[in-house]
């Protein structure tokens, strides 16, 4: 139950209770998710304030790089987590997971069942660019389901690809399962096969930038938490 | 071709009325009138820069300008040539290169453009300057170019709006002279506005005395010279004009004064003219045949050359005109008390 | 030689461009309506008005209006004398200043944040000494995203008056002088006057694109709602939750910013 | 009354902006000299030449310029027309006209591209036909990049010359009409000429503008190597993996635009 | 404040040698010369829109531009007022702004500047238009109002180029009255560029002709009258001038043509002129007094008013000024063969 939630972050932090504010870097992609996080940790902690900046993984890390003010990181991918090592303190968490997914139009016009399909020469595929996360998975993927990489229009981010398949500029794109649910019904989704599929890690970890390191490592814990979990849970990720 | 029109603009608070305009085929009429008097103004509306209010105006046969009508044709389509009173020089393009603009806008290939602005270059000897940027012409120089860009195209109808005023005074005779020649030969229609009398009587058959955008005279040269109807036009011709009611032994002024004169049969509204050399100047009071005797004090003196304007306030006020040497025997100064005479024979009285 | 008669119905004005150039104005007018068309066909107008309402885009347009004014107002004060130094006054290397100048233009806008970072950011060259000295922090700042902004509009501000300083007829500034006046009252009273126009333009310019600026805000000032979330940032970050929020978004974004330049329009461009 | 006595050296040009807007003037460069300083201080010139010589530098640099160019080449042709309309013929709807150009400008990045989707797309109004007729579809192609270019690009050429059009002194034009030039001879033999620096100001700006142009290129043009990926993309791609290259990529495009602008200003621009 | 200046400026292949000047404090100089003889340009010069290239310009204690010691001072700091030949009034401001303009760059209170602007422009008769922009003025009216810009700021050295060019015939008169009035009453030292006779000698206390960036003569009024050094003088006071070489019965001009003449002492190079109005024309060929006497045709004729000039092709080319009544008595027309007979009396001669 939710109590029990409460009790186990509780426990996590220490005796006194953490106050105070800090500033959490976090991926767009998790936007809903952690301002929900985020409110519930409040209510838990009267006496805390947190405040997001949102943006891409890269863009927030070399923020960091730069010294930004950012007592929490959770990018999208560990690559990004990697550049800030030297910023960080305390351990570094995966706190969920998140899969990759075909998307089509509704309908499924091209009848797409598997990676395969996607490749035929009448279907405009969109991939993220190979640079970015989703673009590195869902390559990988491809490898795995041992169909050839193919040349296609590259999205600077799963989102861009996702708007061109719901606006039907494309007909399929390789996304991750949790913006399928919040694209619902402009997009259809086809399921990659798991021996396929690729897992995306979340990390998050409390940096040193910070002044109120002690709250940021209670926060890092709280997205630990049951409570943060049923959250992200309900936003399509999956258990760490 | 012939110039018909009745011209109404409104600028502000100026407007031109309805000034009836008729220049014969082949003809030049010139414009004459103090500053603002709404010269340019009718210029334009020729030249079609200037839209018409009210009235129209027809070159030839063709109606280029009618309030009434809706019509309204374009300058370009005018076959009109101006100049300016701001000579307007393209400042991106050379002298030659200004004049040429003209016949290539009509359509004439580059090289014989350019061989017809050469030439008119040299016909107003500013050839030696083909090939500067406008903004390295003197006023002069510019002022030429300006008229031979006007010349080049041709056109039917020439309008020249006070085409010589920057030309220098030995300069000035020899252009005159030039442009006269021009306007004999050529079977254009011109309209020449001026300052300048000796301009306007040379260069035009017929003058038109606009002021305050109405017109107040028009005719020859001799008819203003001799019949002047307003005081500017009796100013620009140089001599004493009096508006009054005549009878049998001359006229009485509008302020009451008697100017005696003989061997008119005006009667009624009237105008006397009386030329400057006509007027003689005493130290004391004249006793002779001169009918008109008057008192005065010299107002001020012009000197022109030889000879000098003098202004007298009388009981009519008066200007003579006499030798230098006469004003130095005289030792008339200005403020100076003198007596004024005119013979009663020297009057000229014509109806108002 | 007779020009062929082309008579023309009065109503039509002078100096009317003729058909052809018409035509193909008609063409580029498409050509930027058509895009907004759609938007406007996609825009779930249902939802507009909560959009319109709801805190955050309020916050967000707040703080893009006054950081868009700001920037502008910091592009002309420096603009100007600028514009000033760069057409009238030859220097050694003029050039290159101009081009410096320029190049704002030409930077993707995410390095240009990284390029301020590593300026005035808490570790740049410059922010280091301004924030040990002064304390002065800019990124991360609302101040940071008027820099951001300032940094990427400014050019075309400068760009367009130098542009009109230089076809000012110098005769005028001639007369100016022989008047007694000093350099600066010439500057003031006569040749700025003479290039309104092109101010106004100017200003136009880099207000929208600074209105517009994304990347080297996000970059550099971070993407704090109230701080420094802008209306861009804002619908970026809709976009990543549903795409027709964003273009309601995208599309008060844009009636705002025509009512602004309509009315700016009048009041100073009017013919 | 006598002005006080001020001698100057010769050899300080005439016209010379005062100390004090010199100093705002330089203060102004510094503002923009400095990040592009940060930048080449960061930079890691020794990776720099293999960057430069990397083929798919070389690829999307040219792509870039070519990209660039044609959508300045486009801007100038379509927005001389606009701006002459804009400046010269009222005509109901003007305003509107003219806000309607001008919001490229303000439209965040990302939308400008879903708003060319929306009208040039396969399934966009214009796109759909475009295609099934003519067989033509923009999207994810090298035309569809100097599309969202000039989108982006022509109002800033737009704006500036409409600008220097209405500070033009009208009797020039109207000489040039009693010479018996008609309006197309007259807009081109005259009125042109008359406005060239703000013509090529306004060149400059919208080139330099589509040169960098990043967000709507990638969303309605996608990020094919050779085809599509221009240099903005591929520095943001870069920037993912790793910032030094990115920040290596920016410098060879700004020594490039460099290049190009100093030589285009001495070529146009000399006073 | 005395005017002292060796002006040298060199202007793409036309090129003001080292001129001279030297302009007493309260006096005025008038400048003449034909159109591109650089009479601007020395205005520019002193005013300092344009720098030296050689030479100095002092104004009263003060070098303002000298090139030697590198001194320049900017136009602002030399409290020098100037009408250019192009009026160049501010567009932006109203006629009364434009001329409130130098009192207020000069720290006048607004108010007081305005006052200051308003008196001038009803002394030169421009106030009904104050609150005009410029576009909406006549040309003669810009120019009056260029003038009260000029004068409003009571400048120590007052520069006019071509001042009075656009006024209308009668308004000149009154307006000359008015400046050289002013001129008179006013401490400051003038200097006039102008191409009428008559404004130029009314004005000018000096007159200074230059020709083709040289000066070819100076002195007052009367000099130039009475023994003009070159054919433009000539031409600008309409005498007839010859070059030649004298001896005791008069002079033999360059082509080798005798003019004789009485009571003069003149020997060697020398110069002759004869005024047109001693020139008498003749249908045959004339047995009477007058020595000189040569058969000739008529090049041309220029009526003024009641007179006229007639240009007769002869052995020595000469003008004539005969009344209009005589000319058709003569019957005299262009290329008309005609005698000319001019008294040896007539015939002034003095050193070249
Ligand atoms: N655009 C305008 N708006 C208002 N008034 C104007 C405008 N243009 C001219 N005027 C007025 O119209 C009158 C006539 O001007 P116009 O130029 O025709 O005079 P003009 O006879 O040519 O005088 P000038 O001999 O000085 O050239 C002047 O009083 C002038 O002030
Ligand atoms: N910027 C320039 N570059 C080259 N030549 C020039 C320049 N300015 C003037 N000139 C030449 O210098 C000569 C003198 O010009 P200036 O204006 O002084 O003559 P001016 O005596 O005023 O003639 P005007 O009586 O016509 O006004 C002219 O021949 C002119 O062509
Ligand atoms: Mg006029
Ligand atoms: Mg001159």
């Amino acid at each position: 139950g939710a109590s029990g939630a409460a009790h186990a972050s509780s426990a996590a932090v220490a005796a006194a209770a953490p106050s105070g504010e800090i500033t959490v870097f976090a991926a767009s992609s998790l936007t809903d998710a952690f301002t929900e996080i985020g409110r519930a940790f409040e209510r838990e902690h009267p006496d805390t304030t947190i405040t997001f900046s949102f943006g891409a993984s890269s863009t927030l890390a070399s923020q960091i790089d730069a010294g930004a003010p950012a007592d929490v990181f959770a990018p999208a991918d560990e690559a990004d987590m990697e550049r800030v090592e030297d910023a960080q303190v305390g351990r570094r968490v995966v706190f969920a997971r998140n899969r990759l997914t075909i998307v089509v139009e509704p309908g499924n016009p091209y009848s797409i069942r598997s990676l395969a399909d996607t490749v035929s020469k009448d279907v405009l595929l969109v991939l993220c660019a190979a640079e970015v996360p989703c673009g590195e998975l869902a390559r990988e993927a491809y490898r795995r389901a041992g169909v050839p990489v193919p040349e296609v229009a590259s999205a600077e981010n799963v989102r861009a690809a996702l708007t061109r398949v719901a606006l039907g500029e494309a007909d399929a794109a390789v996304v991750y399962t949790t913006d399928l649910r919040s694209a619902d019904g402009e997009v259809e989704g086809v399921r990659i096969p798991r021996r396929d599929n690729v897992v995306a890690r979340y990390p998050i970890a409390a940096l040193g930038n910070g002044e109120n390191s002690r709250l940021a490592r209670a926060f890092v814990a709280f997205v630990a938490s049951a409570a943060a979990q049923r959250v992200l849970r309900a936003h399509g990720f999956l258990a760490p | 071709m012939t110039v018909t029109a009745r011209i109404g603009v409104d600028l502000g608070e100026f407007s031109v009325d309805d000034v009836e305009l008729w220049v014969e085929s082949g003809t030049t009429s010139a414009i004459i009138g103090p500053n603002g008097a709404g010269k340019s103004t009718i210029v334009h509306a020729i030249a079609g820069t200037v839209p018409l209010q009210r009235g129209r105006i027809v070159l030839g046969d063709r109606v280029v300008d009618d309030v009434a009508d809706a019509i309204f044709v374009p300058p370009a389509y005018r076959s009109v040539g101006a100049v300016m009173q701001d000579p307007m020089l393209f400042p991106h393009l050379s002298v030659v290169e200004n004049v040429a603009f003209g016949p290539r806008a009509r359509g004439t290939p580059r090289r014989m453009a350019r061989e017809v602005a050469t030439e008119w270059l040299e016909r107003l000897g500013v050839a030696a300057h083909a090939h500067k940027r406008p903004r390295a012409l003197s006023g002069g120089q510019a002022q030429r170019v300006a008229l031979a860009r006007a010349l080049a195209t041709d056109p039917d109808v020439l309008l020249l709006d006070e085409p010589l005023s920057a030309l220098d005074a030995a300069a000035r005779p020899a252009v005159r002279r030039e442009l006269a020649q021009h306007l004999r030969e050529y079977s254009g229609t011109a309209i020449v506005v001026t300052h300048d009398a000796v301009e306007a009587m040379t260069l035009a058959d017929h003058l038109l005395a606009l002021e305050d955008g109405r017109i107040t005279q028009q005719g020859t040269a001799t008819d203003l010279r001799e019949r002047p109807r307003s005081r500017y036009v009796a100013d620009l011709v140089g001599v004493n004009l009096y508006r009054g009611a005549a009878d049998r032994d001359g006229i009485v002024t509008e302020v009451g004064q008697r100017i005696v004169a003989t061997g008119h049969d005006t009667r009624g509204p009237a105008l006397a003219v009386i030329h400057p050399r006509a007027v003689a100047l005493h130290r004391e009071e004249p006793h002779g045949t001169p009918r008109n005797v008057w008192p005065g004090t010299v107002a001020h003196l012009d000197p022109e050359g030889s000879r000098a304007r003098v202004h007298v306030d009388a009981a009519v006020p008066i200007t003579a005109e006499v030798t230098t040497t006469s004003i130095a025997s005289l030792g008339v100064g200005e403020g100076a008390a003198i007596w004024v005479s005119v013979k009663a024979t020297e009057v000229e009285i014509y109806p108002a | 030689m007779t020009a062929p008669a082309r008579t023309q119905r009065r109503e039509v004005g002078r100096g009317r461009p003729p058909g052809l150039a018409i035509a193909v104005a008609m063409v580029a007018v498409a050509f930027f309506a058509a895009p907004l068309v759609g938007l406007a066909l996609r825009a779930p107008w249902s939802s507009i008005g909560d959009e319109l309402t709801a805190p955050a885009t309020v916050e967000a347009l707040r703080l893009s209006l006054v950081t868009s004014v700001a920037a502008t107002v910091l592009s002309v004060s420096l603009g100007v004398p600028l514009a000033w130094a760069l057409a009238r006054w030859t220097f050694p290397g003029r050039r290159l200043a101009r081009a410096v100048v320029t190049l704002p233009m030409v930077l993707p806008p995410v390095v240009g944040g990284v390029a301020l970072f590593l300026a005035f950011g808490r570790r740049g060259f410059i922010g280091e000494p301004l924030d040990r000295w002064l304390g002065v922090s800019l990124p991360f700042s609302t101040a940071g995203v008027v820099v951001a902004q300032t940094f990427v509009s400014m050019p075309f501000f400068v760009v367009t008056v130098e542009a009109a300083l230089r076809s000012v007829d110098r005769r005028y500034e001639d007369a100016a002088a022989t008047l007694g006046a000093r350099r600066l009252t010439v500057f003031r009273r006569v040749s700025l006057p003479l290039v309104l126009p092109s101010i106004v333009a100017g200003a136009v310019l880099s207000w929208a694109r600074a209105l517009g600026e994304f990347g080297a805000t996000i970059t550099f000032a971070g993407n704090f709602p109230g701080r420094t979330q802008t209306m861009p940032l804002a619908i970026f970050l809709a976009f990543e939750r549903d795409p027709e929020a964003a273009i309601a978004l995208s599309l008060v974004l844009v009636a705002v910013s025509i009512t602004v330049l309509v009315s700016l329009r009048d009041r100073w461009l009017h013919t």
